[in-house]
């Protein structure tokens, strides 16, 4: 019984950890038809914001040196420039343009800020051991939750409560809709909506942000890939939940962490490497059966 | 269904609800092959629904859409427009990138025919409505009236028993209405078709329709000839103003 | 006279390169070294480099163009994926190909084909070793073994380990067996898996590279399990230590200390030409295999008297536990791989490796093991 | 009010406008017509500021503002209904108005203002939680001008106002047109048909091929032939000479 | 009209693509150094992979991720049957005995692999082509993923992730010219043809495509076999090019590189989906000789190890941002008096 729970708690976990990088890019596809595949680097790049630019293979800390509340608020902030830049530089001037073209530019900006890394830091891993205690796990009744899965099943349920009443009550939130739909009437009628849609990125490179010290606090590792999968996740995540709908994508985020992890506990050992494949066939089984994805907003119906 | 042409194509007691929002509630209907019939009724009245309906665009939460007594509700709206059912939209929904004689060729290859006889038949109906000569042109060079002339073309290069005509002239100035009303009040002959016709521009409605439909509210709110419709004080209380008669309505 | 050439394809950029250059460095300090004394049959030895980017279409194209360039002997990537593509095209040529440190036997005659060779061990000698040195030396009854399936040397590790430690100690004695993707974020549910064993084991090992590897042994401790981690050879360095802070009772194989404690003097003796080469230590223990490569290859050169590949390979094939910096070497016509070179047993003390003793794995892996044929 | 002088604007190589004058005095019903593509929904982007000028200069209250971003016209009382409605699909009704009044500050009137508008379309009351998107095109369209009404602009241009509508819709359009303008609005219309125009206009304009073919006070364009003869061009080397 | 004329004008764009092409092919065979003709063998055969990319991404307007499995479905399938006779029993144990303990010739194991592609392609799509849009692109990543997770750890069959090492290479600059010739034939037979117009159709807009009759199922499904087989037929060029197969270069980064190639091309046509692939090409071995070093004046001159991969991506970004629908613009080469008419210069 422990056993289940404990499983469910494994399973709730690592969902959340999806669920929060799908809102970042559901929030960003909201705005700007745009799959951000950089987001995946946003998060390395926070990841890699606490050790010193260098090549060494044992750099020492530099944001992660600082106490705490400046390091998270430092990680955060390079995040966030760096999610504003992207947003200037390469995603600006493509305002407009078709999915699949703003799709493929964020594999370039992806790529080279990957390189960029590379080149600063060599491809080698790294590791840094902020965090130590929030990694270590607290047992209540039997049951073991690490405190940083904890923190992120808590950031993610504050996230996405605190995203959605965002974007559905307040006015900048209204706004950022209407810029997202149609940029150019929302000058019209007032709106300063470049910066309105830079506020979109920006909030996507926090939600980053967050994801790099979660996900660090837990790995202990810097990689060049290791926001990869995560957004691969979340990406599906993010359909399956529903495109537009950031607690579809929340939800969907939650679907393929409790998937990856029931599947990883009850597979025979024969097939656990096989878990992945389980966890895809069904996002293309969620497709068949709802191609709109699992919630879909009224909004999202077109009318003939 | 087969493709062999229909004589009649018929609302039963159609509703359809959005949520609370009733846009059609038990609506009959019919049109015959080669008439003209006007649909028109105040904004929201629920006309582009029906065409919706009737195209198989939006499954009737009640009631039934027959062809020739065929109960086709169930249909997607390919087969429908396979079973001779075309339809053109409010916005012109023109395939941009491509030639307006493709546009033409799309709609008969969906008719079912090769490359080479959907050409053939797009060319023919360009000529007949005078664009032979922008057959080879991008859509998305079109000037506006061209654009509606060519949605209507593409509906009726599936060579339909049925053409559902989305307010065809809408923006367009009074000379192209004229040319229109010709074009379509041809349409018949031309095609043995029937047109269902959507207008808010009473010229264009009374100038060319044989009866008229008035819907209002989602139901239908009376039928009759043109002349009935306009001296009709209900529908002159919903839908035309009391004004109407001196200064839009003037045949 | 001519100089000899030998060429390099290896990769300067790319993943790949971060396992490339130690070795690669130690290789020309070699080379120096030769020229210094006199060259290699009276010659002095040339070498060129050129870049593969870690892909494989680019290694192909750069192991031919050096093959066109005339070279002797072509050094590959230590990686046999990316090395393979060169190698095949120094084999159209007839000329050698030797890896710098692929722990994979097909690196040789059952794949590449006779003239291709590794300097490194095979992978599963590294499982086999710290298997048998946790029975015998630890005495340690039971395991549970956690595998990584990113590359194949994880699984040629794991069925090494299996394979040894079923033969000392039964296959009973693997108490489990569980699998992990190296970029999961999380392996809370092998942890749960684990945990819920009726007994616990008395060690774990893990078969993986960093930075996963490095992941699950920081998720492991902060789950509370203490128990001796073992394993594989590539989580020697101990850049990834910070991830686990204050790190115990983690053993691995490895090829030699880079803290001056091997037991072996012809090791520390390495160590000290390489600082003064090159003002460090190297940045990595595969660096010895790399020197090593070309002490072999020079050697059976200057036994054969010739850079002819046939005549070069002929006494390769016949080196049986020849004393080499990295240890003793053996090839026969059948295996250009070693299976049984001894490693040196290191563990985690301070946040930092140090050696504990050299051990020799009496059990050896035979062609089924090597190739995991039936795994 | 708006001066437009020698404005030139087009799109690549295709020169849309070419060197339009044009001006609104304050407190003017000013219409636009012209057949397609003459060039009338280019000049309201023009002078929204949606769309570059290659050529000329544009004043507002005595301001040049051309090339200024559209944002800020906004700000400075110039509001557009655009072609096409341009409503925000995914918002719901009450969003959609909403947006319209953030940038104003008197926040009592715009609650009135909005209780006018849906007073003056009682449909979009009953549709105010729905979204916009689900709307027919008739209600888009109303929702479109009743968006403008709420921005409580100095000057407002609309094109087509009467796209889509139900002729009863266009006399209350109209009427409350005339309306607003008697409450000081000023009013710079484009119209595809003449046949409604000439009681609410002062003044007219025929825009054709990217000129002003005919330019004239409403009361002299009355008999509607010298207005037909430039719309249709039958005498285009005459009516420009006028 | 004359009947050859119109024949000439049909071809046109294609023998406009074409030519240049085998003008390159002859010069680098004839002059080249041995990396300048390997990388136009890479480059035709990048061809064959973009064009039969293209004949579902660019007809059809949906993004697929999933075509490199197709091409890793026919690559593997071509080593099963082609490699490596006296490894197979020890790495491959787990072939059937007919593939296992046996070579088959070169041409019919060829095409074995393709029609495996393709039939592999069909079976896909009969599952996926329901979908549209975004959930049809996101499906197709997830076929990738699923085809990478099986083919890394069947471990007996597919070497796992390992390579296999040893297929024949045969693949000449003139074989790979000519299928690419058949690739781009293929595409351009298709696009001009009722299924083609059909699809493209779709493309613009589903609903009126609906409307007139086209079924999106149906269009797409044979779009997506077709591109199934052409990449396929890419796939045993790449593995007999390179000489090895692993299922890592059937992955991510070489999916998005294909995609780059074709979106910076213009995936709206066939000359663009070429023009991206000769583009990119060009831009990366430009830079790889960069970083490689070149002489200047005396002095040797280079780029930083490392700042290609940073300059190839900025460029990418470059052409993307100053040509948003890629260097063609969705435009085929056309006849000079035939493209004026196609601008829509003449204005109704
Ligand atoms: N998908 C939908 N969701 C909610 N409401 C809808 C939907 N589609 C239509 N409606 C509502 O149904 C009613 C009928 O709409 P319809 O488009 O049929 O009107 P119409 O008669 O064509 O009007 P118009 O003349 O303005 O085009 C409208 O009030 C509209 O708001
Ligand atoms: N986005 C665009 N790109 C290229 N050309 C355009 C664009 N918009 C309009 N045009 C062209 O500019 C010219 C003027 O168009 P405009 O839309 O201003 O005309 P209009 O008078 O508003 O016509 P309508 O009555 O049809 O709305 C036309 O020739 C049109 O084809
Ligand atoms: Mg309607
Ligand atoms: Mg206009």
């Amino acid at each position: 019984m422990a056993n289940i729970v404990q499983v469910l708690v494994d399973a709730i976990a690592l969902g959340s950890l999806y669920a929060l990088v799908a809102l970042a890019i559901g929030l960003v596809f909201g705005v700007m038809r745009l799959i951000n595949f950089a987001q995946a680097d946003y998060i390395t790049i926070g990841a890699y914001a606490l050790v010193v630019p260098t090549a060494s293979v044992t750099p020492p800390l530099l944001l992660g040196a600082l106490p705490a509340a400046l390091m998270i608020g430092g990680v955060l902030l390079v995040v966030v420039v760096l999610a504003l830049a992207t947003e200037r530089v390469a995603f600006r001037p493509l305002r407009n343009s078709n999915p699949s073209t703003l799709l493929i530019s964020s594999f370039a900006v992806s790529y080279f800020l990957q390189n960029l890394v590379m080149l600063v830091h060599t491809g080698r891993p790294k590791s840094v051991g902020i965090g130590q205690g929030l990694a270590s796990a607290v047992e209540i009744a039997g049951v073991r939750i690490p405190g940083v899965q904890l923190l992120t099943m808590v950031v993610a349920a504050g996230l996405l409560v605190a995203l959605v009443l965002f974007l559905k009550k307040t006015p900048l939130g209204i706004q950022m809709r209407a810029a997202a739909e149609n940029f150019q009437m929302a000058r019209l009628l007032g709106m300063p909506a470049n910066r309105v849609i830079a506020l979109a990125f920006a909030i996507s490179g926090l939600l980053g942000g967050a994801v790099s010290l979660l996900l660090t606090i837990q790995t202990g590792t810097l990689d060049l890939r290791m926001g990869l999968m995560p957004v691969v996740y979340a990406f599906f995540a993010t359909v399956i939940g529903g495109m537009g709908s950031l607690p579809g994508a929340a939800l969907g985020g939650f679907l393929v962490g409790v998937a990856s992890v029931l599947l990883q506990t009850y597979l025979p050992p024969d097939l656990r490497p096989f878990r992945d494949a389980g966890v895809f066939t069904l996002v293309i089984l969620i497709l068949l059966v709802r191609p709109q994805g699992l919630i879909v907003t009224s909004a999202a119906k077109e009318r003939v | 269904m087969s493709r062999s042409s229909k004589e009649r194509l018929e609302a039963r007691g159609v509703a359809v609800a959005f949520g609370g929002i009733r846009a059609l509630s038990g609506v009959d209907l019919s049109l015959k092959r080669g008439e003209i019939l006007g649909l028109i009724g105040p904004n929201g009245a629920g006309k582009t629904t029906m065409v919706n309906v009737l195209s198989g665009f939006q499954r009737p939460t009640s009631g039934a859409i027959r062809l020739d007594d065929i109960d086709v509700s169930r249909l997607s709206a390919r087969k429908i427009a396979q079973a001779g059912v075309a339809r053109s939209f409010q916005a012109a929904r023109l395939f941009r990138a491509m030639t307006v004689e493709q546009n033409l060729s799309v709609a008969a290859i969906g008719a079912g025919l090769a490359r080479r006889p959907a050409r053939e038949r797009a060319l023919g109906i360009l000529d007949w409505m005078g664009l032979a000569g922008k057959a080879d042109l991008r859509c998305d060079s079109l000037s506006y009236g061209d654009e509606r002339r060519v949605s209507i073309a593409r509906a009726l290069a599936l060579e339909p028993s049925f053409a559902l005509l989305d307010e065809p002239a809408s923006g367009m100035n009074d000379a192209e209405c004229e040319a229109l009303m010709e074009l379509i009040a041809r349409l018949p002959e031309r095609f043995g078709c029937g047109v269902l016709l959507i207008e808010h521009n009473m010229k264009v409605i009374m100038g060319v329709c044989e009866r008229i439909h008035v819907l209002d509210g989602g139901q239908s709110l009376a039928e009759g000839s043109p002349a009935d419709i306009q001296m009709n004080p209900v529908v002159r209380r919903a839908y035309l103003g009391e004004k109407a008669s001196d200064r839009t309505l003037a045949i | 006279e001519d100089p000899i050439k030998i060429g390099f394809a290896i990769a300067e950029s790319g993943w790949l390169s971060n396992y490339d250059s130690a070795p690669f460095k130690a290789a020309v300090m070699k080379i120096e070294e030769i020229n210094k004394a006199g060259g290699l049959l009276g010659r002095q030895i040339e070498y060129s480099v050129m870049d593969t980017k870690t892909e494989q279409a680019r290694a192909a194209t750069v192991g031919a163009q050096l093959v066109d360039g005339g070279v002797d002997m072509l050094v590959v990537s230590c990686d046999y994926d990316f090395g393979a593509p060169s190698a095949l095209a120094a084999k159209q040529a007839g000329k050698i190909a030797f890896s710098l440190c692929a722990a994979d036997p097909k690196m040789g005659v059952q794949g590449v084909g006779p003239l291709a060779f590794t300097a490194n061990s095979a992978a599963q000698s590294e499982g086999i070793a710290i298997a048998e040195y946790a029975q015998k030396k630890m005495n340690l009854k039971t395991v549970y073994v956690l595998e990584d399936l990113l590359i194949e040397y994880n699984k040629s590790a794991c069925a090494g380990f299996r394979a040894g430690w079923a033969a000392g100690g039964g296959e009973e004695s693997i108490l489990g067996n569980d699998t992990f993707k190296n970029d999961d974020p999380s392996i809370a549910s092998q942890i749960t898996r684990l945990k819920g064993l009726a007994t616990q084991p008395d060690a774990v090992f893990i078969c993986s590279v960093t930075p996963g590897g490095a992941s699950a042994v920081r998720q492991l401790r902060a789950a509370g399990i203490d128990l001796p981690i073992l394993a594989s050879t590539a989580m020697v360095d101990n850049y990834w230590l910070n991830a686990v802070p204050g790190l115990k009772d983690f053993y691995l194989p490895a090829f030699m200390s880079l803290y001056g404690d091997d037991p072996r003097p012809e090791m520390n003796a390495f160590l000290e030409s390489h600082k003064a080469r090159y003002g460090e230590p190297p940045v990595s223990s595969y660096s010895v295999l790399g020197y090593s490569l070309i002490e072999q290859w020079a050697y059976a050169v200057e036994q054969a008297k010739t850079t002819e590949s046939e005549a070069v390979v002929a006494v390769m094939n016949g080196f049986k536990d020849q004393p080499f910096t990295a240890g003793p070497t053996s090839f026969t016509d059948q295996l250009h791989i070693q299976v049984d070179r001894p490693w040196l047993i290191m563990k985690v003390e301070n946040d930092s490796f140090r050696a504990v003793e050299v051990y020799r794995n009496s059990f050896k892996p035979d062609m089924k093991l090597l190739f995991r044929v039936g795994q | 009010m708006l001066e437009i002088r020698g404005v030139s604007a087009g799109y690549g190589r295709l020169e849309a406008l070419k060197s339009v004058d044009l001006t609104v005095a304050k407190g003017e019903v000013v219409f636009v017509v012209g057949p397609n593509g003459a060039g009338k929904s280019t000049l309201l982007k023009t002078v929204s500021g949606l769309m570059a000028p290659s050529a000329g200069t544009i004043a507002f209250n005595g301001e040049t503002i051309a090339g200024e971003p559209p944002e800020r016209l906004c700000c400075r009382g110039l509001a557009l209904v655009p072609e096409g409605r341009s409503i925000f699909r995914t918002l719901t009704v009450e969003e959609n108005l909403s947006v319209a009044a953030m940038i104003r500050s008197d926040r009592d009137a715009a609650a009135a203002d909005r209780e006018r508008v849906l007073d003056l379309f009682p449909i979009l009351r009953s549709r105010y939680h729905g979204v916009a998107g689900h709307l027919s095109g008739g209600e888009q369209q109303q929702l479109a001008i009743a968006r403008a009404i709420l921005q409580r602009p100095l000057m407002m241009m609309i094109d087509e106002p009467s796209l889509g509508l139900a002729p009863l819709v266009i006399d209350q359009v109209y009427e409350s047109l005339r309306q607003l303008n008697a409450d000081g609005l000023t009013l710079l219309v484009v119209e595809q048909s003449t046949a409604r125009i000439l009681d609410l206009a002062s003044r007219i304009y025929v825009l054709r091929n990217g000129h002003v073919a005919l330019e004239g006070a409403a009361c002299d364009l009355a008999d509607g032939h010298a207005l037909e003869e430039a719309y249709f061009g039958y005498g285009a080397g005459r009516a420009a000479q006028a | 009209m004359m009947k050859s004329d119109a024949v000439f004008h049909f071809w046109f764009p294609v023998l406009a693509i074409v030519v240049p092409l085998a003008v390159i092919v002859a010069l680098t065979d004839q002059f080249g150094g041995l990396s300048l003709q390997r990388t136009v063998i890479e480059m035709l055969i990048s061809i064959v992979i973009v064009v039969g990319l293209y004949i579902f991404v660019g007809n059809s307007g949906i993004i697929s991720f999933g075509h490199a499995t197709f091409m890793a479905i026919a690559a593997y399938a071509s080593a099963w049957q082609t490699c490596c006779e006296m490894l197979k029993p020890i790495t491959m144990s787990g072939l059937p005995p007919f593939l296992r303990d046996q070579s088959i010739p070169l041409l019919p194991s060829a095409l074995v692999s393709i029609l495996l592609a393709g039939g592999a392609a069909f079976l896909t799509g009969l599952v996926l082509m329901r979908l549209t849009g975004l959930a049809a692109s996101i499906s197709t990543l997830a076929v990738l993923f699923i085809l990478n997770v099986v083919y890394s750890n069947w471990d007996s069959v597919t070497m796992g992730s390992a390579s296999i090492v040893g297929l024949p290479t045969y693949v000449t600059a003139w074989l790979a010219f000519g299928c690419a010739l058949l690739a781009i034939v293929v595409a351009w037979l298709y696009q001009t043809s009722a299924f083609g117009l059909a699809i493209r159709a779709t493309r613009e807009d589903e609903v009126a495509a609906a409307a007139s009759g086209i079924s999106l199922y149906w269009s797409r499904l044979i779009a997506f076999t077709l591109s199934g087989f052409v990449v396929g037929l890419g796939g045993v060029l790449q593995a007999h090019f390179l000489g090895t197969v692993s299922i890592n270069n059937f992955f991510l980064s070489f999916t998005f590189l294909a995609l780059a190639m074709l979106i910076v091309g213009g995936m709206g046509s066939l000359a663009g989906a070429v023009a991206g692939v000769v583009v990119v090409t060009t831009i990366v071995d430009l830079f790889r000789r960069l970083e490689a070093g070149i002489s200047v004046g005396g002095g040797q001159w280079s780029i930083p190890a490392g700042t290609q991969e940073l300059i190839i991506a900025a460029f990418m970004l470059l052409i993307l941002i100053f040509r948003k629908n890629g260097i063609m613009a969705g435009r085929e080469i056309g006849l000079p008096q035939h493209t004026h008419r196609e601008k829509g210069l003449v204005h109704g």
